[in-house]
Parts: structure tokens; C-alpha cells; sequence
């Protein structure tokens, strides 16, 4: 054998100079950029083609996307604002009962029950959830892990909005592809807002309350406005999920603030790359196909889920996004020591 | 005042007093400032500076006392309400948004409802627009704009820069009144003597600056009066040298080594 | 007088489910969302040796006890020695060591009433005018030992005084020659074996099933945030209130708004004061 | 170069284990495939699945279905719904079922879900996707009917074949007068769990004894999972209660009758109670069930003499399975089946508009009675005469025995009553 040898990383010359401000110009520059984003958007908007002749799995991947908004909006709230959010089904469960009273009662059509109720639920849960801002940290984190729990337990008591029965006759969408496309249209259009929105002013003040909040209340910015906008943010993204959701199934009822939909977004973000909003796709794409292969070992689902993620939190993993993109972007060689 | 210079002080503070618990912190200190005044306060450790930067600018509510800014009580004001009156401070620990490169640090401050506000309402603004504002900014303070500097993430910059990062993010609040919280302890000599000639602009743009501060050779460079804190209590006040020979000063720094004599 | 008596037991059964939750949070700042899953795993490794194995019920009981300590140890090892200090990942991470645990044991056949352990004594008295039986004095009982226990312990001994100072300070503790990992992998073993200590006296009552961990979890967070985090007198107090509060809605009330009055008091009560009754988060809310 | 090699190898494994998993089963034969939603940890779940694969196993040893003159045999495809498990959200109810129409491409439903909340959720799906359902167990809420009534061209395509909650608290009110009448005793306390068909329960049994002028001293709701029931047992202590009328599905019931012996109560306890229907129950519960009065919802749960074919059932159940019929979802899941044979028998064609005019027209003398389907709800027709329509079952634990003592067709015992009650 030859003398000890290392792996080398080198960083992609496009790479070095499209991270600084200076514009791009050559087409095969552009094409390397934009290559993984085209590739994405294409892989969602074919799959329902693709997936067509199996249409469970059609249904699956569709799940896969609605949970993704959870995901999203768990991502922005915990790695953009800094809250950690544990009630994911919360957000969710107050959009799909929104949509599904204004569909079921008042009977709007699901053209206006979707956007009105993912607008009503998450002032509703910006409401809800403003009382909690000044907490932080685990103390965010306990109250928002009790908001599920307690609107369930409320209404299975009180017998409101249907009990613990819930209610039905709920429409549809009509058409799978307009059930389909609607549901990735949105998605790709809530990643790459979101996206976009963390790199504007709005968007970098409500980071920058997570790097240091007295500092952004030095700047004559207030933390709780700020927080409470990140909340709202997030909140239209859980909301849609459980609006879209309410009409896939056409019924609702108190399950829409179980566990897992507060669980599972965690462990998409934490696998997909936390931070990237881009990996909470990513991972809840792979996670809910891989727990749909579970699902004839019952709970032993959540439970493999809980230890993907428990390994990947412990390895302080960088989630697969940033690894994925690490890799496009760099060369590697072994060299001489 | 936004109007025009006059007399009156800028920041008036009356008998401010604040207790953690049995401790006395702040007993019922007065100072006041006028626009394109350096006031520095000097004093030994837990003497009571930092809390008194602190309940100044909100961040700490006092005990006792009341601050009035520009006339206008502002005792009770949440922090942020401070600031955007144009009263605003520098921390002692560094805390920039390290997440963020250097220049949309000053994105934050460049987009609070203040500067909004000041600039006639424009609206949003331009991304770009505001970018270039803060390239500008850090250029004054000695960020070479065709530099990698700038656009580095917060974390990666020496305290040097961070300590000018910290600063330039007041000032692009447009502020009246700067509290510094020692801006230039673990700064370098030369480091110290660019930021001098710095700290004359903003005081000849009538910005009012209080700064805290154990480095005391540099401090009178700049500080037209100096007050000496010791227990929560103003011991003396006047110009430098004079409260630097006053025996009750003497007495309380005994044993710090950068006493000028 | 029965709500008295009664309200008594469920305050009782709370600090006992909420104060390995309370001690682990008091001296490490670690919040174990493994808790409720600790405890019915203490439970079934008591059944497993009870009737799987036929040992008598005082070893099982304390090999149970060995077990939930030696997976408190293993969890700190394994698990939260490495992502110390960072907050998010503490909590995520406890919190799917408990879902693994937890739906694991749901996964192998932990459910319906077929695992359930012996009360100590069985039959009931009367007490001023109010039957109880046994089980429910022994409640109380063995809350009071604990809280005394732990008071001896914490004030006492020289383990109990390396955590408090742990928990005072972690970095002076460290200069004084105190390991904070090591009190801290104590701490988090002593935490469980109190988890299991109250498996052993309240399980008896219900049957163990997964659900009951995530009712203990909810329980003991509810009382610790109640309380304040990290203050015993806290605990204690917060678990009267609560435990009261329950009785006197299931007696006066509807038995199935209990819950909702537990969720609805940590709520109300984060709301009106931040830091709980004897909490300590206002002073850092000052922090600059 | 070994490593990546070996990467490569655990991929290709990963990707034919994945495409053996997603593509859906089996090529399409003449089987009449059935999908079996049930929550199968559960007594109801597995009971029902035993009476199913007893009767897809006798008609296909008979040679299977003769639809229009071809003999199809039948295959039977259970998913576990986990819907009888507290915690586990509807939604896996309705993700399994559709599990079951799109990826096994079963033809017709029998059995669940098992939770009336989730067989309600799935009925949209169900009507989608045109799939005949016969709810055949757990469901027990009068809204399941009331749907398809209300509703008829959405949810044409799902029946019921045991009974609802009304028809149960009717039949209960006979027990209740035979207590009165026989016994003197009349105060009743009320425990029910917090799911929709036991509040209904609860609701309407406490009208109806309030019209009959029994006492009603207390209604108390458990949320499902509850294990502490000492305040409401205390409240119905005090308030002297003779008898406890229990509406409850969660295995926990057993811990509620338990509690009941350990704090000296007398009063009795009665009514639809999950677990205490199985035979092992007494040793499980150390005899704290004696004299418990249990309904099994249907006929044929537990031995009797409704229909010769109730003999017959049993006794082919205990030769299939080792035991005797443990407790509800037996027998209707087992009588489900045949009635869909009759009906697809008739309509000569599995076409779910053919099955379900068939359905509606059925007239069979099944295990617990005559079956026939009410055309506008497609709720089993009840009775109390078993040659008028399907009727239920009540027994007692009598010293360790499950003795059937209502209605009188099938009765093999009377009611007895412990000492210190009387």
C-alpha cells in the first residue's frame, strides 16, 4: 500500500463565485445552479403520472406532501424564529376543523373553504398561541405539546363541533388532478416563499430574534410582533395541511390533533436538514412512503420513526439536504499526507 | 430633537434605583446629557454601570426613579419602544446575529418601523436599496465594501469587527442617544485609536454617547465629562481629570492597574 | 371529607408520577420527555419478573427498580451526553427515546388489561366515614417517604449535596472537582427509579398499558410547570392544587373534564405568571 | 472500491423490496376478494376476523360463490385499523381501509372499522370508491344508519348487520323491569365512556328509565383509557345506586369492576361491558364479574337456542378456533358473510348496484334470527322474536359461567342476584 492517504473536498469553482453577490452569467453556470431546484419541481409535478397506476401510493405521496407543510412550518418556527413548536397537530387540527365548518355548515365550496379556512385557523392559532410568546425554550415547548391535547379534550367534553364523532359529508375535490395539482401547486409554492421569505428584511429580522432577541429589541424592533408574525407564517402552512387534508378524506373528527402529526414533522425536518425548509420536503417525502411500508407492524411505525430520529439528533446529523448539497457542490480526491 | 439643536439636555435621569432582591444595585443616580455630548461613566466592577445602561434603555425595569428622554418620560417603556424613540445601546458581551453575514445584520435595524419612519415611509423598500445602505454603513466603520468582510457570517468575524458590527448597528437606527457598554475593552491599541476619530463624527452629527468604560485612557480621548459610580452610587462627576484625582475614586479603583495618574 | 381524603390520594399520586421529572429538570436543567415511557417500562420489567419469571414481588420490585435505573443510565450515556446544552435537541431527543420505548412496548403487547401488577394489600377500610382501600393509603404513604427521602438525600448525604451544587452552578461545581456528567447520569438514574418506584405503587390500581405514559408525562409536566421548573417546594405545592383541583371537578363536576381542568390550569397558569408558582424564569426573562 | 460495491448491492435489495411491497397483489383471478378493516389486538377485531375465515372457509369448501352460474371461491384480506387502541388517531382506520381498496383491491368490506368514530370517517371513502360495506362489529352508533338514511344516494353502499344502541337500550329496558319486578331494585347509576355510541347510550338509557320512573342518580363520562374510577364508584356509594349501568368498549371495564369489588360497593353491575364478555374474564378479573349482566349485542355470541343455526354455528366455531364464541363481532361477521353470498347469489354479478338491490331485498334465517335490512338505513331489522328479526343476547356471570338469560327464545338461565343485594 502507498504511504497514508486523506480525502480532500474541494469546493466547485461555480460554487465559490455564485456564493458571493456577483451575478452569474454563463448559461452552463445557470444550468448548474438551478439543475437540483428544476429536478425537485419536476419529480412533483410528474408524480402523480407516474404514480397513476398505483394509486395507493398515489394517495400515499399525497399524504407525504400535506404532512410536509407540517413539516415546513415546524422548520421555519424552530430553525428560523427559534420556537419550538411541539404541537404541529395543533395548527393542523384548528385548520382542518376551520375548513371543514365552512364547508359542511356554512357551505362554501372547496375553492373558498381551503383559503379561507387556512387564513381563519391560523389567526385563530396566532391568537391561540400569542399568550405563550414571551415564553422560551422548553417552556414554549411544554405549552405548545399541551395545545393539541387540550382542544381534543375539550371537544370530546363539551360535545362541540361533533364530539368525539366528528363530522362527515364533507365535499371532495371533484377531479384527482385538480385534487393533486392543488396540492403540489401550493406546496412548491409555500417552499419557495417561504424560502424567498427568510432572505427579506421581514424574514431576516424574525432570524435574527432567534440569534439574540434583546439585540433586535435594541434595533426598536419588538420580539413579540415579530415572533407573532413568524407564528402566523407558520401557522397558514400547518393550517392548509389540515384544510387540504379534511377535503382528501372528506371528514373530520378529533384524531386531526393526534400525536403523530406533531411527531412526524419533527423527525422530517430533523432527517431532511433542519434549517433548509427545502429538507423538510425532502424528508417527509422519504419518512411517510418508509412508515407506509410499516404499516403492518402497527405502532412499531411511530416507533421507527422515533429511532431515526433519536440516531439522527444524537449523531448531530446534518440532515440529508445539506449533505446531498455538500456533495453537488464539492470534488473529491485523495491526496498524498 | 428631530427639529433643530437646542439647549435642553437629551436624556435627563433622576434618582434611578434598582434592587435584585437585598442588593442595591442602583441608588438613586441622576445624569443628563445634551445632543453632541460624550458622557463617560467609570467605576469599579459591580459598581452598577451595566444595570444602570440597562434600566435606561428599558431592558431592566428600575426600582425607583424616572429617565426622560427628550422631555418625554420613558421610565416604564418596553425596550424596543426605547430604542425606536432613538435612544439605543451596545451590549457588552457581543451579540450579533451570528447566523447572518455582517451587512444584513444592520438589515434589522435598517428595517425597524424607526428608520422606516425617518426615511418618509417608503414602505418596504428596496432589498437591494437597503443592502447598499448597509454596506455604506459598515464601510464608515471600516468594513472595506470590496471585501469579503461584509458578507461574512457574524460568526466567523474577530471581535474587532464584531465590536464595530455592534456599533454600526445603532447608528443605522439613526440614533440621538448611544449607550456604550464598553465598546472598546478587548480592542488593540490601534483598533482603539481607528475608532476615536469615529466616535468624534457621530458626536459632530449631535448623536449623544454615554459610554461605560474601564479603559480610561482612551475614555478621556472622547468623554468631555466623566462620572464615577461605585455601589449603585454617583461618587463625583465632572471633567476627567478632576474626578479621576478625587480621593473617593482613588479609593474605590485601588488596585486597578490603568489608573493615570 | 371524602374530598378530602381523595383529593389527598390524587395529590399524592401526582408528586409521586411528577418528582423524577422534578429532580432531573431541578439538577441538570434536562427535561426528560422520556419520563412517562420510563415509568411504564418499570412496570412491565416488574411484571415480566413477577410473572414471567416467578420471582417474589420484593426482588422483581427491585429489579425493576435496577432496570429503570440502568435505562436512565443508558439514556444519559448514550444519548443526552452528546447533545448537552442544546435545548431543541434535548427535548426532541428525550421525547423520542419515550415514543421508541413506548410504542416499542405497545408494538410487543403491552395493552388491553392483561399486564398488571399486584396491589400490596388488598382490601379497603373506613376512614372517617369513607371507604378506602389500601392501595390508595399506601399512596400516600409512600409519597410522604419519598418527599422526606428526598429532602434527606438532597440535604444530607454527599451525592445529594454534589447535585445540589450541580444544580446551583454547573461551572463552579466543576472547579470543585464535582463531574457534572457524572451527577448528571445520577441524577437521570435517580429520576428513573423514581419513575418506577411510582410505577410500582400506582400501576397496581389501573393496568399497564402505553397510554398511562403518556398521561405520567403529561401529569408531571403539568405539576412541574404548575410548580415552577425546578422547585421542589413547587412540586409539592403544585401537586396539592392540582390534585385537588381534579378531585373537586371529578366530585362536583363531570369525571371527564379532569383532563382538560389539568391542561387547562398549566395553560392559565404559564399565561398569569411565566415561571410557574416558585419559578425562577422571571429573573432570567431580566437577563441582558 | 469494496464499500461502495456493497452500497450498492443494499440499494438494489432496498429497491426490489420496495417494488415488491408497492405494487398491489396478486393478478386478477375469478376470486371475489373480501377486506377485513379490524382492529385485530382487540376482542372485537379478532372475533370478528374468527367468524369471517369460518365462513369464507365453509363456502369455499362448498366450492365458493355461484355467481351467475360460475362458482368463484373467496379470499379474505384483514389490515389492522388499531382503532380499539386509546391513542391511536382514526386516521389509520382510514388509511388502512384505503390500503385495502387500492393496494389488495378488495371487492367488498366486512367486518369494521371497529370504532364508531372511525367507521363513520370511512364512509365517504367507502362510497368513493363504491365498495358494498356490511359493519359487522363495534359499531354501535345510531348516526351510522341515520347517514345512510339521511344521505341514501351518498352511502347507499354500506349496511350494518348487528344492532345500534337504541334496539340495545330498548332490549335493556327489559332486563332493567325483570330486575325491578323481581327484585326490588330501581336506582341506577350511570358510567359511560366518552365515544360517540356509549354518550348516546347513556343519553338515551337514562330517558328512557326516566319515563319508566326508574331513579337515575348519576351520570358519569370516562374518557377512553380512564383507570381511576373511585370518585364516580364513591358517588355511587353515597348516593346509594343498586344498579350500575356500565356503556364501555375499553378493556379498562375490568379494572372499573374490579375497583368496584375493592371499594365494598353492592350495587350491580349491567350492560355492554367489552371485557367482560369473554369466557376467560372471570379468571382474568378474579371473579369480581359474579353476577354481572352483559350484553353481547347479538344472538349466537354465546350459547342458545335461537335458530337451528345458532347450535350449528357454535359448534363449528369451537371445532375451528378451540373455544367457544368469546363475545360480540362472532357471530354477526360470520352471518355478514353469508348474507353477502345470498346477495351476490341473487344478483348474479358483484357489481356493487346489483349487490346492494340484493342486499335490500335479503330474507334469511341466520344465527340470531330472521336478517333483513331496513331499505332506506340498511340497519339489520331487529326483533325480539328471532322469526320476525335478528335478535340480541344478554347473560350473567353466574359462578364462573356465562349464562344467556335474555331474551327468552334463547335464555338457559334466570337472573340471580348476590345476597347482600337483596
Amino acid at each position: 500500500m502507498e504511504g497514508p492517504r486523506r480525502r480532500e473536498r474541494i469546493e466547485r469553482g461555480i460554487k465559490v463565485r455564485s456564493d458571493s453577490v456577483y451575478a452569474l452569467s454563463s448559461l452552463e453556470d445557470l444550468c448548474y445552479l438551478a439543475a437540483p431546484r428544476v429536478l425537485l419541481v419536476a419529480g412533483l409535478l410528474l408524480m402523480p403520472l407516474f404514480l397513476a397506476p398505483l394509486p395507493y401510493w398515489n394517495r400515499v405521496a399525497l399524504s407525504a406532501c400535506v404532512l410536509a407543510f407540517l413539516a415546513l412550518s415546524f422548520d421555519f418556527l424552530a430553525n428560523h424564529a427559534g420556537l419550538l413548536c411541539l404541537g404541529g397537530a395543533f395548527l393542523y387540527g384548528v385548520g382542518a376543523y376551520a375548513a371543514a365548518l365552512l364547508n359542511a355548515e356554512l357551505g362554501l365550496p372547496v375553492a373558498l373553504s381551503i383559503p379561507l379556512g387556512t387564513v381563519l385557523g391560523a389567526l385563530f392559532c396566532t391568537l391561540a398561541i400569542l399568550p405563550c410568546l414571551s415564553l422560551r425554550g422548553i417552556y414554549f415547548a411544554l405549552v405548545t405539546l399541551m395545545y393539541p391535547l387540550l382542544m381534543s379534550r375539550l371537544i370530546e367534553a363539551t360535545g362541540a363541533l361533533g364530539g368525539t364523532e366528528g363530522f362527515r359529508g364533507i365535499d371532495g375535490f371533484g377531479s384527482r388532478w385538480v385534487e393533486e395539482y392543488a396540492l403540489i401547486g401550493v406546496l412548491l409554492a409555500a417552499t419557495f416563499g417561504l424560502r424567498r421569505f427568510v432572505t427579506e428584511p421581514a424574514g431576516l429580522v424574525i432570524q435574527a430574534v432567534k440569534d439574540d432577541d434583546q439585540a433586535v429589541r435594541a434595533a426598536g424592533i419588538s420580539v413579540t410582533w415579530c415572533r407573532t408574525k413568524a407564528v402566523f407564517v407558520a401557522s397558514l402552512s400547518g393550517c392548509f395541511a389540515g384544510a387540504y387534508y379534511v377535503h382528501m378524506y372528506q371528514s373530520v373528527g378529533v384524531s386531526a390533533f393526534a400525536l403523530d402529526l406533531s411527531i412526524l414533522p419533527i423527525a422530517a425536518v430533523v432527517i431532511g436538514g433542519p434549517g433548509t425548509l427545502l429538507g423538510a420536503v425532502l424528508g417527509s417525502l422519504l419518512l411517510v412512503p418508509l412508515g407506509e411500508l410499516l404499516r403492518d407492524f402497527g405502532s412499531l411505525r411511530i416507533a421507527a420513526y422515533a429511532l431515526i430520529l433519536t440516531v439522527v439528533v444524537v449523531l448531530r446529523s446534518e440532515g440529508l439536504l445539506p449533505f446531498f448539497a455538500r456533495k453537488y457542490h464539492q470534488l473529491e480526491r485523495w491526496t498524498e499526507v | 430633537m428631530d427639529r433643530g439643536v437646542s439647549d435642553e439636555p437629551l436624556l435627563v435621569v433622576s434618582g434611578l434605583s434598582r434592587r435584585f432582591g437585598g442588593v442595591v444595585a442602583l441608588d438613586g443616580v441622576d445624569l443628563s446629557v445634551r445632543a453632541g455630548e460624550v458622557l463617560g461613566i467609570i467605576g469599579p466592577n459591580g459598581s452598577g454601570k451595566s444595570t444602570l445602561v440597562n434600566c435606561i434603555s428599558g431592558f431592566v425595569r428600575p426600582t425607583g426613579g424616572s429617565v426622560r428622554f427628550r422631555g418625554r418620560a420613558i421610565t416604564h417603556l418596553a425596550p424596543h419602544r426605547v430604542a425606536a424613540l432613538g435612544l439605543t445601546r451596545t451590549f457588552q458581551t457581543l451579540r450579533p446575529f451570528h447566523r447572518l453575514p455582517a451587512y444584513q445584520n444592520l438589515v434589522v435595524p435598517l428595517s425597524s418601523p424607526r428608520v422606516r419612519r425617518l426615511e418618509g415611509g417608503r414602505g418596504r423598500g428596496h432589498r437591494g436599496e437597503r443592502d447598499a445602505q448597509a454596506i455604506d454603513i459598515l464601510e464608515e466603520l471600516g468594513f472595506e465594501r470590496d471585501s469579503r468582510v461584509p458578507y461574512q457570517v457574524a460568526s466567523q468575524l474577530p471581535t474587532g469587527h464584531l465590536k464595530r458590527l455592534e456599533l454600526a448597528r445603532c447608528i443605522a437606527l439613526r440614533p440621538q442617544v448611544i449607550l456604550c457598554d464598553e465598546i472598546f475593552s478587548g480592542l488593540s491599541p490601534s483598533e482603539i485609536a481607528s475608532l476615536v476619530p469615529l466616535l468624534g463624527k457621530l458626536t459632530e452629527q449631535g448623536i449623544a454617547l454615554v459610554m461605560i468604560e474601564h479603559r480610561l485612557r482612551a475614555l478621556f480621548q472622547v468623554a468631555g465629562r466623566v462620572m464615577a459610580l461605585d455601589r449603585g452610587r454617583k461618587i463625583v462627576e465632572g471633567g476627567p481629570r478632576a474626578v479621576v484625582e478625587h480621593p473617593a475614586v482613588r479609593e474605590a479603583y485601588l488596585g486597578l492597574e490603568e489608573v493615570p495618574s | 371529607m371524602e374530598v378530602l381524603i381523595y383529593g389527598s390520594v390524587q395529590s399524592a399520586s401526582l408528586f409521586i408520577m411528577a418528582c423524577g421529572f422534578s429532580l432531573v429538570y431541578g439538577i441538570t436543567r434536562l427535561p426528560n420527555f422520556a419520563h412517562g415511557a420510563l415509568y411504564v417500562f418499570s412496570g412491565y420489567a416488574a411484571w415480566v419478573f413477577l410473572q414471567r419469571l416467578g420471582l417474589p414481588y420484593p426482588l422483581a420490585a427491585l429489579l425493576a427498580l435496577a432496570a429503570a435505573a440502568a435505562l436512565g443510565v443508558a439514556i444519559y450515556q448514550l444519548v443526552l451526553r452528546r447533545i448537552r446544552g442544546m435545548e431543541m435537541s434535548e427535548v426532541i431527543a428525550t421525547y423520542a427515546v419515550g415514543l421508541v420505548i413506548l410504542e416499542g412496548l405497545r408494538w410487543a403487547g403491552v395493552r388491553g388489561t392483561t399486564h398488571s401488577l399486584p396491589v400490596f394489600a388488598d382490601g379497603n377500610v373506613t376512614v372517617l366515614g369513607v371507604p378506602i382501600d389500601y392501595q390508595r393509603i399506601a399512596i400516600v404513604v409512600v409519597a410522604l417517604a419519598l418527599l422526606g427521602l428526598l429532602s434527606a438525600f438532597t440535604h444530607f448525604s454527599r451525592a445529594g449535596r454534589a447535585l445540589r451544587a450541580v444544580a446551583q452552578d454547573e461551572r463552579a461545581a466543576m472547579m470543585l472537582g464535582i463531574d457534572p456528567d457524572r451527577t448528571a447520569t445520577v441524577a437521570v438514574a435517580l429520576g428513573s427509579v423514581l419513575a418506577g418506584a411510582g410505577a410500582l405503587v400506582l400501576l397496581p390500581l389501573g393496568s399497564i398499558v402505553v397510554q398511562e405514559g403518556y398521561k405520567v408525562l403529561i401529569y408531571a409536566i403539568a405539576v412541574c410547570v404548575v410548580g415552577g421548573l425546578g422547585s421542589w417546594t413547587g412540586t409539592v405545592l403544585a401537586s396539592l392544587v392540582l390534585g385537588f383541583a381534579q378531585y373537586v371537578t371529578a366530585f362536583y363536576g363531570k369525571a371527564h373534564y379532569q383532563m382538560v381542568v389539568m391542561l387547562a390550569a398549566i395553560v392559565l397558569t404559564l399565561l398569569v405568571r411565566p415561571s410557574g408558582f416558585l419559578g425562577r424564569q422571571k429573573e432570567l426573562e431580566e437577563r441582558v | 472500491m469494496r464499500k461502495s460495491f456493497a452500497l450498492t448491492t443494499v440499494g438494489l435489495a432496498l429497491v426490489v423490496g420496495v417494488c415488491v411491497a408497492v405494487f398491489p397483489g396478486g393478478g386478477r383471478d375469478d376470486t371475489i376478494v373480501i377486506g377485513a378493516p379490524l382492529s385485530t389486538a382487540y376482542l372485537y377485531g379478532w372475533s370478528a376476523e374468527r367468524g369471517i375465515r369460518l365462513a369464507v372457509e365453509e363456502i369455499n369448501s362448498e366450492g365458493g360463490v355461484d355467481v351467475g352460474g360460475t362458482l368463484r371461491p373467496l379470499a379474505l384480506e384483514v389490515i389492522d385499523t388499531r382503532d380499539l387502541e386509546p391513542g391511536v388517531p382514526v386516521d389509520d382506520a382510514i388509511k388502512a381501509v384505503e390500503k385495502l381498496i387500492l393496494q389488495k383491491r378488495v371487492d367488498f368490506l366486512v367486518g369494521g372499522p371497529v370504532r364508531s368514530e372511525a367507521a363513520l370517517a370511512v364512509m365517504d371513502l367507502v362510497s368513493r370508491h363504491q365498495r358494498v360495506s356490511i359493519i359487522t362489529t363495534g359499531v354501535l352508533s345510531p348516526a351510522y344508519h341515520k347517514a345512510v338514511a339521511d344521505h341514501y344516494d351518498e352511502y347507499k353502499y354500506c349496511f350494518r348487520i348487528t344492532s345500534d344502541v337504541v334496539t340495545l337500550a330498548d332490549d335493556l329496558m327489559a332486563v332493567f323491569e325483570e330486575f325491578r319486578a323481581g327484585f326490588g331494585l330501581g336506582r341506577v347509576f350511570v358510567m359511560v365512556q366518552d365515544v360517540a355510541h356509549a354518550r348516546a347510550a347513556g343519553d338515551y338509557v337514562k330517558k328512557l328509565l326516566g319515563e319508566r320512573g326508574f331513579p337515575v342518580v348519576g351520570h358519569e363520562i370516562y374518557p377512553t383509557g380512564t383507570t381511576d374510577f373511585a370518585p364516580g364508584l364513591l358517588k355511587a356509594k353515597r348516593e346509594e345506586a343498586q344498579i350500575l349501568f356500565i356503556w364501555m368498549d375499553m378493556p379498562e371495564t375490568a379494572i372499573l369492576l374490579k375497583q368496584r369489588r375493592d371499594l365494598g360497593l353492592d350495587c350491580l353491575p349491567l350492560g355492554f361491558m367489552s371485557a367482560a364478555e369473554q369466557p376467560g374474564f372471570w379468571e382474568a378479573s378474579q371473579g369480581s364479574a359474579e353476577h354481572a349482566v352483559v350484553d353481547l349485542i347479538n344472538g349466537g355470541n354465546a350459547r342458545g337456542n335461537i335458530t337451528p343455526w345458532t347450535a350449528r354455528f357454535v359448534a363449528a366455531y369451537e371445532e375451528r378456533w378451540g373455544l367457544e364464541p368469546e363475545g360480540y363481532g362472532a357471530s354477526s361477521s360470520y352471518m355478514a358473510v353469508y348474507a353477502l353470498k345470498d346477495a351476490i347469489e341473487r344478483a348474479g354479478t358483484i357489481e356493487p348496484e346489483a349487490v346492494v338491490a340484493a342486499l335490500e331485498s335479503i330474507d334469511l334465517e341466520g344465527v340470531y334470527g330472521r336478517i333483513r335490512f331496513d331499505p332506506e338505513s340498511h340497519q339489520v331489522v331487529p326483533s325480539t322474536d328471532p322469526t320476525r328479526g335478528a335478535v340480541g343476547c344478554v347473560f350473567q356471570w353466574q359462578d364462573g359461567e356465562r349464562v344467556a338469560i335474555w331474551p327468552a327464545a334463547a335464555a338457559v338461565g334466570t337472573l340471580q342476584l348476590p345476597p347482600k343485594a337483596k
